[in-house]
């Protein structure tokens, strides 16, 4: 199977997204013989190996059922096991929109954290860009090495483990875009202009603090990015609702003789479809700054 | 000054809990038990050590964490070698305990905490810092006695159990008090379903001076977070009841007739209880216009609103009340559930203690009720008279119920040029308000409006927006009343709110 | 008059708003004979003496009206006549609000500016509390003391020029709380401290750049102030719409054979009624930075 | 590369303008003329400067403002002393005109203004920089020539004339694309009133591998943004039209007969026009199920949309249609209505340059016309076999219509666990949507959702948010379909949705 490629039937050694509730959902390795307890019961993989992605699968038994869906980058990122925190698809969305990629470009990363970004970035780049990323961590860069080879996708990445901020890219001229999820990202800007292409290309670089996009953006002034632009995009997500406001009783009009009535209210009530902001939400994530290297002109 | 009798907060660390300070009654509050006793007396804002369940005054700065300063702030550390395998604590929670029973101090388990962590010194100083405000949260047995300001109030209940004020937020909460202009010495109209909330605060704004008509739904001018500002007892004089359902024949020619009639003779046999009214002092001069023939019997012989068993019922009545609210915004329901149990309050019923309370037939004819009774019946017939006089300063509404009706039964009370604001959880009510107020006229500056709130964390070289934000506090209707078109033939003029309707459109 | 408590009728030399819509709003003061040209037709002062305010008040000969309102701290921040950058409605709420400011309280401020914040301080600690004002620009300041005077305000007021920065406050144990807008308010921190009553009291301090919120943070910390927190406040206006969505025409569904509609959409519409939010609104005023100073225990 | 007969962005300062290269054609834009002929080969990210009509290259540091450093921000100047009274320029505006005639350049005409402005120096750093960036645009004539990315085209249109593109922003658009999961080798459907924003946006995704089928509303499958992506004539073959009134005929039993007859033929008679189209290629298990006998008489005797005319009313029409939407949200008429002239852009029709047509006579016999329309109506073909599969990867909808009939007709094209993703400017059509959807089944993980765009300004000691921000990106639908119930009978196990709803509220 491949995350970049959407098939019909789900088969043994498939990725699927068991699907319990909107809140509840993992990520299963297909295995015949071998059994997911859910809290709906117990979910054989064999149940789910030759169905169709999206089908209903019971389990317990019968008595209850899941939905085994089809592998997204986004569907990971929300059930991944997570190694370290991740960037979440709100800001996937943009980041890889605003870094222009499409078929074909070429991404380099660091790092490559629990992978959320890498999927996404995979996707979108397939099938003919690659993304080159890299992870400090050992165990962090194996585990995500491991994770594309599972889905698919070693064909498309290249995993490096390395401490980018002290030893570079060791690219050059070779990338459209560069993302950097680092804690001091102004460490990694001259390396990643060295590996953007000559021709030009975008950069990004995501952090939740004022000072590490200060101390970046300095950076990229200073190393002749221009365009540099530093975003936040919260994602609020609503419940639909519907809602009966009770109509206040008044009284009546004629006489302020009366006597109470039970409940003191009317039976009327005022109802609407609404969509409800939720009490809480992500108040912050990141700022996402980003910045284009321009093609330096042929001086003849 | 913490005084016997008062209602204070008690914070430990972002919890706050409202009681009422009495000598040897024991305290329970996030797992602490105490008794308030060495703290009367002192100043308000006072922090305090809560050792062998008695308060000790501490300096401000006990128990809190060091801010590494940005020289101190080391970017090259990243927590990268740090493996959080929860095995890095060598101390087990057997030692803890065995720590805690032996009397240690909060301090002294923190220390052997960081000194028995492998991590700690690998940890940069802000995940210090963090370790050490989590193992404080857990250990140190510090509280602060706080007024319950306005501030406070709210932030605790939007906290705790944010249907019981509608989710009113403070930020939302704060323009209604702006926009609706109050302040001193004006005469205001307030619809409350907040527990008392917005009540309380308009009072606060008004210190007593001036006329707050409180229009109330049920059996009993309900006012639960009111009596938690210890206002002086004059304060409780401005205010007037008004009961929600007799609002219909607030206008009715029948009924100005009865209102008035009956005020008048209030007024002249009860002049000395109109103290403090500022619409009794100042007799405006359009009052002459209202005034109508009217026949005493009328009114007399209505049978009002039976009050006589209000204050026996008004704890489970609230409750009533609150599972409708929790049934139009089911997400609220657990907090709701949870809330109405163990909310931080230990306040008395809005006339009073009432723990002890006789027979009922005894208590039917006790004297002092049928008193407090007789009084209630003519402080709201003050409030008519007011309403009825159109001449009201502003109005706020912050309540359960479909704003609309409401709105539209206590604008005429308002003077022309004043400042009227609606607040809703939901903004389709006040758009299906909004609409009619544009249909109806007689209305400026109507605006519909939200704020948005976040918290920003600044710390040096780890400044950032709080990671959880409020998804809303509500939405606010606002507006200027002007007077309305009595001459409905000059259709020459165009009426203003279309005008205004083509201007900002 | 004054702007803290209403009267009925307007009469000579009383502050009149003058509403001719929504976006145009003009502070008049009455002066019987004089004229005053609006886009709806000359408007004589004279029209507006003795009515009440609220009413309608013709122009331009009979041919247009306006509307003369009572002034209030939120219409005069509309329509005052604007010597600085000012701060708007929503954020003098929230600090209002979260000065717990109320009847009585005595309150310091720097700078007067434009004296937005001022009419609305002195609105609510009205008639016993007192403001503390303090501009460093000679001219602001003496406008911004006439002005309190013809606003019925000079006993609630005392109006100094004098920079704080450089010579503090010169008040001592007199204040509930301290109202900072300044270029540089870490200056003014420990003037305002000494300014604050011993019992304690609140601060606020209104900067649009998170560098000088940073660096009043610090130095609120380092003077002992607590529960410091930086809040930021935003307000959407929505436009009250009725939105006609037109229903796609999707054909008939018994027979692809079909001539094509004039116009090709179906006639109905989904109608409804909506809070339109605002193409562009503010992204940003300033940061609103509060702390406490809580009572000092006394050594015994 | 800057390459003749592509389209490009011309950007200068914050102004964009669309424009296809031509040689010896002179371009407009913001008081600027000038020939592109100089740029033709150069790379596209060239900045340029405008010298008498021809673009000379020039570094791309040319023209900016610096930004001082950390250390010459000087809080102590804080333009106190500074009189803002316009007397402070003692250049006048004729002085200025007659040195721009005498051919100063944009940097000497600066430097004149910086040395007469008597405030200049008493300026705090900032205010300088702020005042020469001021400068800058009105007297500096740079140009840069840039590739017309999806992120470029989009905030174009969002700053000229956003009721063009239905108000969807750029962060809206990026999520819909990453929900819908949009990638090569897919088979995705789209509804598209952006000028094909998002139809340009989800073929630059697919890079014209997989199939796109364009549900189109009108006579004429418009794509006007679509065209500004420059995309290789290969692409458009994956792409398929399909009108939108011919949608509810695409599943009852009648029209699936004629369209899936009528497909068979087309395939086996145009083998070879469906190259590029994987759904072609790849067929499907379950498509036999669905084949039904058919008589071909049926759909070959059916009157087609005319497509004759279309071509040459396609401006008119989409002027309709810009009124259309401009009724439903007064509030951009204006915008909208400037837009229409000057919207900054060239671009042919869809099919091509059309300016010089043959009278209509001639042009209605002309055979390159008549193929045109032949090879259409087999397009549209082509895509209802697609539809009717059911086995679509993707639904993208962003349109001026009522979204929920749309999203019931589309849905059953869709196969299991796939994603679909619903913009509207308005969340109300959303609402319903989503009841529709609970009540229909077959989908899970619906979202309503909004998102918050804000910029920040990083510069060094006066880092902040920017001042103004958008009120609203719109609202966005998404799911995942799952496998209907088909046995209607089993009501032992509860249905998916009412268990979902279960759960979540």
């Amino acid at each position: 199977m491949s995350f970049v490629r959407y098939k019909e039937t789900a088969e043994e050694g498939d990725v699927v997204i068991i699907y319990l509730t909107h809140e509840s959902m993992f990520p299963l390795t297909l295995e015949a013989g071998r059994i997911f307890q859910t809290r709906f019961g117990a979910l054989r993989h064999s149940d789910i190996i030759g169905t169709r992605f999206g089908s209903k699968v019971l389990c317990g038994g019968g008595r209850g059922y899941v939905y085994a869906l089809h592998p997204t980058p986004e569907l990971w990122t929300l059930t991944l096991p997570h190694r370290t925190q991740i960037v979440y698809t709100t800001d996937i969305s943009m980041l890889t929109l605003q870094l222009d990629l499409k078929p074909g470009s070429v991404v380099v990363e660091s790092g490559t954290g629990s992978g959320s970004v890498s999927h996404a970035v995979i996707r979108t780049i397939a099938p003919t860009g690659h993304l080159y990323t890299f992870e400090f961590h050992q165990q962090r860069a194996e585990k995500a090495r491991e994770e594309f080879s599972d889905h698919g996708l070693s064909s498309l990445v290249t995993v490096t483990h390395r401490n980018v901020c002290t030893d570079g890219f060791g690219l050059s001229d070779v990338a459209d875009a560069v993302f950097l999820d680092l804690p001091s990202p102004w460490e990694a800007v001259a390396s990643a202009k060295l590996a953007l292409k000559k021709a030009g290309g975008r950069l990004c670089s995501f952090s939740p603090c004022v000072e590490q996009i200060q101390r970046t953006c300095d950076k990229l002034r200073s190393h002749g990015f221009c365009d540099i632009t530093t975003i936040e995009c919260l994602l609020r997500t609503f419940d639909v609702r519907s809602i009966a406001l009770p109509e206040p009783d008044l009284g009546r009009p004629d006489t302020c003789a009366q006597t109470q009535q039970e409940g003191g209210e009317s039976a009327e009530n005022f109802t609407f479809k609404s969509a409800v902001p939720p009490k809480d939400m992500p108040g912050h994530t990141g700022f996402l700054t980003f910045a284009t290297l321009y093609p330096q002109m042929e001086t003849s | 000054m913490i005084a016997e009798g008062e209602q204070v907060l008690i914070q430990k660390a972002n919890v706050f809990r409202l009681v009422k300070v009495e000598r040897r009654k024991k305290i329970f509050t996030e797992k602490l038990q105490f008794f308030l006793d060495n703290a009367i007396g002192l100043p308000l804002g006072s922090k305090f050590e809560v050792r062998n369940k008695q308060l000790f005054q501490v300096p401000h700065d006990s128990g809190v964490d060091q801010v590494p300063s940005e020289a101190e702030v080391d970017t090259d550390k990243n927590n990268e070698k740090i493996q959080d395998d929860n095995r890095s604590q060598k101390l087990t929670k057997e030692d803890l305990k065995e720590m805690a029973k032996q009397g240690a101090k909060g301090e002294e388990i923190i220390e052997q905490l960081v000194q028995n962590n492998a991590n700690f010194k690998e940890k940069t100083s802000f995940s210090q810092a963090k370790y050490l405000r989590k193992k404080g949260k857990k250990y140190l047995n510090y509280i602060t006695i706080l007024r319950p300001t306005l501030r406070l109030l709210c932030n605790m209940y939007m906290a705790k159990s944010p249907s019981k004020i509608c989710h009113l937020r403070v930020d939302t909460l704060s323009q209604m008090l702006t926009v609706g202009n109050i302040h001193a010495h004006s005469k205001v109209i307030v619809v409350d379903s907040c527990q008392g909330l917005v009540l309380g605060a308009v009072m606060e704004r008004m210190a007593g001076l001036g006329t707050l008509v409180q229009v109330y739904h049920g059996d009993f001018p309900f006012r639960h977070v009111y009596d938690a500002f210890n206002f002086p007892a004059s304060f409780d004089e401005t205010m007037l009841p008004f009961p929600m359902n007799q609002l219909n024949c607030l206008h009715s020619p029948q009924s100005i007739k009865d209102g008035l009639q009956h005020d008048e003779s209030a007024v002249t046999s009860n002049g000395e209880e109109s103290t403090g009214l500022d619409v009794m002092k100042d007799t405006e001069p359009n009052v002459e216009d209202q005034k109508v023939e009217v026949t005493p019997e009328d009114s007399i012989s209505a049978p009002r609103t039976d009050l006589s068993f209000a204050e026996g019922v008004s704890d489970s009545k609230e409750k009533n009340e609150s599972s409708t609210t929790a049934k139009a915004s089911s997400s609220d329901t657990e907090v709701n559930m949870k809330g109405e149990g163990d909310l931080p309050t230990e306040a008395p019923n809005a006339d009073g203690s009432t723990r002890k309370r006789p027979p009922w037939k005894e208590y039917k004819k006790d004297p002092a009720r049928l008193e407090r009774q007789r009084e209630r019946k003519e402080r709201i017939e003050q409030a008519r008279t007011v309403l009825q006089q159109g001449n009201m300063d502003g109005l706020l509404i912050a309540c359960k119920f479909h704003p609309s009706p409401l709105v539209e039964a206590l604008l005429p009370c308002l003077a022309p040029s004043r400042t009227f604001a609606v607040y809703c959880q939901h903004r389709e009510p006040l758009v299906d308000c909004y609409t009619r107020l544009r249909g109806r006229g007689g209305v400026l500056n109507l605006q519909l409006t939200e704020t948005w709130l976040r918290n920003f964390q600044i710390l040096p070289g780890r400044s950032r927006p709080d990671m959880q934000m409020s998804g809303t506090g509500g939405y606010l209707l606002s507006g200027i009343t002007v007077a309305m078109e009595t001459d409905t033939t000059s259709s020459t003029t165009e009426p203003p709110t279309k005008k205004v309707k083509m201007e900002t459109d």
